[in-house]
């Protein structure tokens, strides 16, 4: 791994994403020790329209706190995907919620239903964002699992631990597969 | 705004009987079929309105008076 | 303690503001800034303190002075929009001297702008926006941890010198989230307010005293004294003699000029031998620190030198280094504010050359590249 | 399709407002009451404020001004003053009209110009996230209040009735039909009308107040409203805890912009003309 | 010579009021007031906005703030929550605290925070020479109300009333004893409390309404004033132009302070650490 | 007409507004600015107009935008603590590009200060007193006609650059009466908005035009349109592309640098072979001129420079002029706010000096003149 | 304020039975005057209170509490 | 008469000085057709307190518009008296209102009971500022009686001019006759 990592996570306001980056940043800052930083964008005041939360992971002291050129680009929403994509770094990992991105800019692009696997195999859209960071976990090996479960475990409203440990697992199991059928 | 008519009728507005819905603004939420009297309507798979009964469907136009975002329209 | 934790910025506001004592929060909600009010809203009851919410920006303004004349360390925190609201009773906690911090987490602007993006457009606000010529001390930091130590530092300068202290953030380092070790809060350092030693009947609340800074009772400990926005005399009572008007204002003004020095903050990175020197504050620094960083990778000669405190305005740092200097780069998230501080402080001795930029987007480590490029 | 859809801003839909927020259905309400009295869009204008109440005025086909939050009325005080003609209907949230708001509310009422209001009592500071408002209930959980709230919130009929108004009203998004009633009638009404509409904000107040969708509080509206002719007829155990709706309060009273205009009548005639035009040439100022 | 001289700042008399000014005469009534409840004067602090009111803190020898124009109530509100032992009294005028201020009495009246509050209502601006203020009655004359105001004036009692206060009265300063009385009152409700007092402006007011001497606005005040005790006895036609006095309105309320309080030591005691302080180490934030 | 009459600058302003068409005054009393609005509720209501007292100031501005709207001049008033609670809605005229003129008669500050005495306290506030960073026209006379001609200035300039301008006074010009002979009110020079000319379907509001400056439409004309203080894109719309924002920012700040030529208005006296320069603005420059005659007298060769339009800052001038002189004196009633724009443009090309009070007193010729002595 | 007893005592009251005057704080408003229900004040030559006749006097403290201006004190 | 004379009328807020001050330059402005400007000072906001106004009449353009040595002083009360009598010129005269001010600082000044005229030969105490402009304007000769006379019919509430015109012959007789005693 290089030393600063970038990934952004994209999508639409209420999908999570900025939890999701929270729970990245805290695997890898607390528990894997390493520096981060995550920071965000989001629409009008505090809620809606278009959302993005960007982490980025380094072994060093992080200047530039935003991401310019991610490592990982998580896209939830065709809008976003269109509107990012283009970042990417040329190495760059593109992780797509299949069931709502249907024009997939690049062939090596992982086109994966999260949103639906979220839905069928953990019973919730609502853990889409966990399903991801299981995904993407597994895809970038840049935070460790063991990291992002306790990560997971802190943030997520008490009561639903068990739910999110298990779109987590299941994140974990579909990121595994496809890495392996690469 | 230019041409109001226009951007009308480029909308697809989905018609059954007296019921009219318009699928992109819907988001949802439910308001519609809940308080429908007659339980006309339901939400798909994709979280959006559904028409499951037009047969029942009085015209009291209460869900289109009660959907926050216009996507319902019962004709008079 | 002394655990790392991932907090933002608006979270140390919080946790900085508790270490160094402020135990009363009023406040408005507005974005970029409500977390603070939010992570204050929990924690204060629980350590004895009070949080209350305003019906608007004036009053929360109001009602901190009020509170810190009961001798309560205090605090509230708004954007652009609530900060323009609050300066007539910034003006009033200037006059009658009563120490209080003001955090304005910058937003885009003008007007109701950019809510959820950054800027840098309050800088020449934070200095001037209140009438009748006022005088200011604000810092501006570029980390969550600094973030925490500037909150404290702001709290305590505030309680030193008897002012309104403003904590400048944008939207950047309010909304980032880092890795912190915060310190234990009991080693934090307090300063005290300086407290009357007299008796209550010799009391002069204004008193002209060596160091320029009256001694503070608080109401209600038997120093029954008079407050008042209008020009006053020693005795805290208005006063329209023009010698008395004249000592007051001037040395309201002059306190800070006077401890300029213990005031200011300024810190430089690959200054020793720089020929082009980025000047920036806040979010930008960091991307101003990478720019150089990478210039300096590619031979150019660059350093950084970044106002912690950015009122007062470091001056005699800024003419100090113009002449060693081939030029002078000041980036800022606006049309060019602090700009116009450098170019008089450099009176043309270097070149000097602007990175702005008003679209809602932080400024890119690139972007300054290309101006140290260009000047190199 | 649609008859309606003509007063709407149709490149800007869907809003931005959440699935289920209350805020659209009483944008619903306004252009069936402005297209009931055959209101020329011409001249009617949308001001609000800032919040998601707020952002009203962007969806729809008049002449629309999002103002500074809570100053909406000031800016519709200006401008009826200075164009009687204008119909102007002022959208306020809670936060807007009564937080920041709440001297120019009392103030417009007071002053009894012709404008329409409508406060949308969402309970909570919607845009911003979720803190408290002057509006919500002693004991509810908001993101400045995570151990309930401690203030008690405004009767706002009340409060708006105390300052001079002449038409105060109340409905939900719930009885819309009842709603459209209310705010047609505040039009017609000649003064200060304003009509307190309670509209749900499942994801600001709801989620953290036991109701998660908007249906539960829309429900909720429909269990707690009574009309006033309703609640004349019940005890006092019986409205325990029921919210009463419908026109709460309405009296006749010299509108603001017709005294000003009989004002001028009257000083424009006066024959003896005052020192200071003697003084300074003044006389001739009706040259022009 | 004078028992309550001892209250007052003796170097800064005589007062910068014109002569036969009602301030005057509601600082007497305060200092009586704060000497019959031995209120230990180390606690008291007067608090005011700006005006000729606004004046009156300098005077009266207690913990005393002259804040700006119409915020009297927000300073008093940090100053109590902050320090809730001590003994808060707001003197307004009525520009003060119903033009600039309108908001904070409205709010101050909702929160019930512990505060007495006065407003000196003499319907006009004094202090900046007699423009109309909300307070001035209907057809009145003034400096910017040339040809007689036209807008109608609050009814306080009412717009305080309406914002949920828990004590509201009014009085005169011509029912000096009286006005003791209800001064007094309010300092003892626990709770918001509102007084409401009618004080001649000879100067600013008087002058140009056919009132040239104090003393014919206490004479005014004589006729008019009716305690609501005798009103109560009196029919519609003889309280016509009448102004009815005394404890208006009375309720009881939680009170701010207090709650906040229990607020407290509710939270205190809580055995569960929040997420917040596990991740942030804050668990250690009581150790100072 | 053509009659002399004994004035003073406040019923100047009044007069001027009338004959430059005002007809909308909405206003909040407070010393030393209330003669304008008396003198505007007797007069308004005869010539057609609408005279409003607003619950406060906050209200008073956002009135006055809402009448402008509407398509009439419009005009409030005001002192300092009533400027500080305009900002914020002064903010949102700038970004709504709505014309309207506020007058600020300065008054000692800091806060409530002294409301009956002169200073001139507020001129950088005028500049930088609201949040995200705007940009202003202010205007400064120095005597009673002189603010009758600027008050139809500041309509004009309103209206010509869709722009809140605001007219600075002090106490001295305010309310000192002089004799003047006005012009025939229908003689004065009005400038006309730019309306539009297309159909109202195709109207842009905010439309990049050529000369920056997108037509006007009133309310209730049929050009329906929204207005809004966030930011927009041509259309009046609010957006977050970056681009369009960029634009916007930049073409609403602009205006003024772009037309800077234009707005600036300079008066110089005696300067041709001064060496010695007074700079000196509204009141102030009454003594100075007395102190440059005495000057000359003594055969010292001073000089008057007079910032009329005192914002956009005479930068060129100043720069221009550094070079040929010898020193130059900036006195002003507060303690260095113009000094500093003196000293960027003169950039230590020549020697600055410094004549303040703040004492509630003008400053007097022979202060001036004892500064002239010393520099000569 | 410093020695609140010293300032008393320079204060020179005019004392007439029940009833002291401290003329310089009288600003000769006429109310204490106007009101006594006994008449017992007027105004004098240079527009300050003037004890006519203090034998009427009931110490009813009116004007005392009336005086605007601190001028009256009535024993009690 | 120099070029420039400056007048000071000073006392307390209520007395009437800002309205003699105004029809002084009128009169000299507006009916002598001289250069002129009025200002004054007083106490809080717009009310009470020490209060002047001050007249500067000049043959040529007036800059500076205050007085800083008053050809003419008049003291209504013995505060103004004591705070301005030191700025007096030399050869300037001091006018002082001799029921009021008790101390008064040279010989050569006019010690007249002008209020208590105004009172008695008026009529009325209120119309002492207009005795005194009918005595400054017999002292000065600064401007002439006839528009001093027309300036106090322009200002003076209607209703009242009789009752100042005559206030103002009082001044005038009482002035002449001090002239003359000189
Ligand atoms: C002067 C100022 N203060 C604060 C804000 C932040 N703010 C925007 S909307 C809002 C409140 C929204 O609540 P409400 O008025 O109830 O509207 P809602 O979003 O619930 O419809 C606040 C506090 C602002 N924009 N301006
Ligand atoms: C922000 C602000 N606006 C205006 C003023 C000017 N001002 C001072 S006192 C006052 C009103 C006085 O009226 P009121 O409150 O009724 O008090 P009164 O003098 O009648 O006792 C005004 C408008 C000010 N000081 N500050
Ligand atoms: S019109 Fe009435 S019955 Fe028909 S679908 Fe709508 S709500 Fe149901
Ligand atoms: S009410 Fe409207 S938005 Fe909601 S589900 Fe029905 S159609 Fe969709
Ligand atoms: S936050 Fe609440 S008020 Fe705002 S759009 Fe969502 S539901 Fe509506
Ligand atoms: S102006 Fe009126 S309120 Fe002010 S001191 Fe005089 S009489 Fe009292
Ligand atoms: S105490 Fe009563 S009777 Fe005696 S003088 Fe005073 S008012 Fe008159
Ligand atoms: S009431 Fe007081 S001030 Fe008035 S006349 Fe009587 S003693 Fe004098
Ligand atoms: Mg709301
Ligand atoms: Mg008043």
């Amino acid at each position: 791994m290089r030393n600063r990592y970038e990934l952004r996570l994209s999508g639409s306001g209420g999908q999570g994403l900025i939890l999701a980056g929270l729970i990245l940043a805290e695997a890898a800052g607390i528990y894997d020790n390493r520096n981060v930083t995550q920071t965000q964008s989001y629409g009008p005041e505090a809620r809606g329209g278009a959302s993005k939360s960007e982490v980025v992971i380094s072994e060093s002291e992080i200047d530039y706190p935003k991401v310019t050129r991610p490592d990982l680009l998580l896209a939830l929403t065709q809008e976003a995907c269109d509107e990012y994509h283009r970042d990417l770094r040329e190495d760059g990992i593109l992780i797509v919620d299949s069931f709502r991105v249907k024009r997939v800019p690049s062939p090596g692009a992982f086109s994966i239903p999260i949103s639906q696997i979220a839905r069928k195999e953990v019973g919730k859209e609502l853990v889409t964002n966990i399903v991801a960071l299981g995904i993407i976990t597994e895809l970038t090996g840049v935070v460790s699992r063991e990291a992002v479960k306790r990560a997971v475990l802190d943030r997520v409203p008490g009561g639903t631990e068990k739910l999110n440990i298990k779109a987590l697992e299941v994140g974990f199991r579909i990121g595994r597969e496809r890495r392996m059928s690469r | 705004m230019k041409n109001k008519e226009t951007l009308i009728e480029k909308m697809h507005w989905l018609t059954f009987g007296p019921i009219s819905i318009y699928e992109p603004w819907c988001k949802g939420c439910g308001i519609c079929v809940e308080f429908c009297p007659k339980d006309v309507l339901i939400l798909g798979e994709d979280g959006k309105l559904v028409v499951r009964d037009v047969h029942s469907c009085t015209e009291c136009g209460l869900c289109e008076i009660r959907c926050p975002d216009f996507a319902i329209v019962i004709e008079e | 303690m002394e655990k790392p934790a991932l907090i933002s910025g608006n979270e140390a506001v919080a946790y900085g503001a508790l270490a160094a004592g402020v135990r009363f929060f009023a406040g408005y909600p507005i974005t970029p800034s409500s977390e603070i009010a939010e992570t204050l809203s929990e924690l204060l009851p629980r350590m004895g303190g009070k949080f209350v919410q305003m019906e608007d920006e004036l009053a929360s303004m109001g009602a901190i002075v009020g509170a810190s004349l009961a001798g309560v360390n205090s605090m509230t925190a708004t954007s652009g929009p609530g900060f323009s609201l609050m300066q007539e009773n910034i003006g009033f906690a200037f006059m009658t001297e009563v120490p209080c911090v003001i955090v304005n987490v910058q937003r885009g602007g003008p007007s109701t702008g950019l809510p959820t993006k950054p800027s840098q457009g309050d800088v020449m606000q934070t200095r001037w926006g209140t009438h009748g010529g006022c005088n200011t001390i604000a810092l501006c930091p570029w980390s969550v941890r600094e973030t925490f130590d500037l909150t404290i530092d702001c709290v305590n300068l505030a309680n030193r010198y008897r002012l309104p202290v403003v904590l400048l953030l944008d939207e950047v380092i309010a909304h980032m989230r880092e890795k912190v070790v915060l310190p234990s809060f009991g080693g934090v350092k307090k300063v005290q307010r300086k407290k009357p030693t007299c008796l209550p009947q010799e009391y002069l609340p204004y008193e002209i005293t060596e160091d320029d800074i009256p001694p503070m009772a608080d109401f209600g400990e038997g120093y029954r004294y008079h407050v008042t926005g209008l020009t006053h005399d020693p005795t805290g009572f208005p006063t329209s003699n023009a010698k008395e008007i004249d000592q007051l204002v001037r040395r309201l003004y002059g306190k800070i000029e006077r401890y300029r020095d213990e005031i200011t903050r300024i810190e430089e990175e690959y200054l020793a031998d720089a020929q082009i020197l980025v000047f920036a504050y806040g979010s930008v620094s960091r991307s101003a620190i990478s720019a150089v960083k990478e210039a300096r990778a590619r031979g150019i000669k660059a350093g950084l030198l970044r106002p912690v405190s950015i009122w007062p305005f470091p001056d005699k740092h800024i003419s100090r280094l113009a002449d060693q200097l081939k030029a002078i780069i000041v980036a800022e998230m606006n049309l060019g504010q602090m700009i116009g501080e450098v170019r008089r402080a450099s009176c043309e001795r270097v070149k000097i050359l602007g990175v702005t930029r008003v679209d809602g987007e932080l400024i890119t480590p690139d972007e300054i590249l290309t101006a140290i490029q260009e000047v190199s | 399709m649609g008859r309606l859809l003509k007063y709407l801003r149709l490149d800007k839909f869907p809003t931005v407002w959440c699935a289920g927020c209350g805020v659209g259905i009483v944008m619903g309400c306004i252009i069936r009451v402005v297209d009931k009295l055959k209101v020329n869009p011409d001249k009617v204008v949308i001001v609000s404020g800032i919040g998601c109440s707020g952002r009203m005025p962007g969806y729809l086909d008049f002449n629309t001004l999002h103002t500074t939050h809570g100053r909406a009325l000031v800016f519709a005080t200006g401008l009826k003053l200075a164009k009687p003609s204008l119909e102007i209907i002022v959208v306020m949230g809670d936060g807007d009209a009564l937080a920041i708001g709440g001297n120019h509310l009392i103030h417009a009422a007071r002053r009894n110009v012709n404008l329409t209001s409508i406060i949308i009592n969402n309970w909570i500071y919607g845009m911003t996230g979720g803190q408290y408002s002057p509006a919500t209930p002693r004991g509810a959980f908001a993101t400045t209040a995570p151990y309930g709230n401690l203030e008690p919130p405004f009767e706002v009929p009340e409060l708006v009735r105390g300052s001079g108004a002449s038409y105060v009203a109340r409905g939900t998004v719930y009885h819309t039909r009842q709603l459209d009633r209310l705010i047609e009638r505040g039009m017609r009404k000649e003064g200060f009308g304003l009509v307190e509409v309670l509209s749900p904000c499942p994801v600001g107040f709801g989620r953290r107040n036991q109701m998660k969708s908007a249906i539960a509080m829309m429900r909720w509206q429909k269990d707690r409203a009574v009309s006033l002719k309703r609640a004349s007829k019940m005890n006092e155990e019986e409205l325990k805890d029921k919210i009463i709706t419908g026109v709460l309060f309405e009296r006749e009273a010299p509108e603001y912009t017709q005294e000003y205009e009989r004002l001028m009548s009257r000083v424009k005639t006066r024959k003896e003309i005052g020192k200071r035009e003697i003084q300074t040439g003044l006389g001739e100022i009706h040259e022009e």
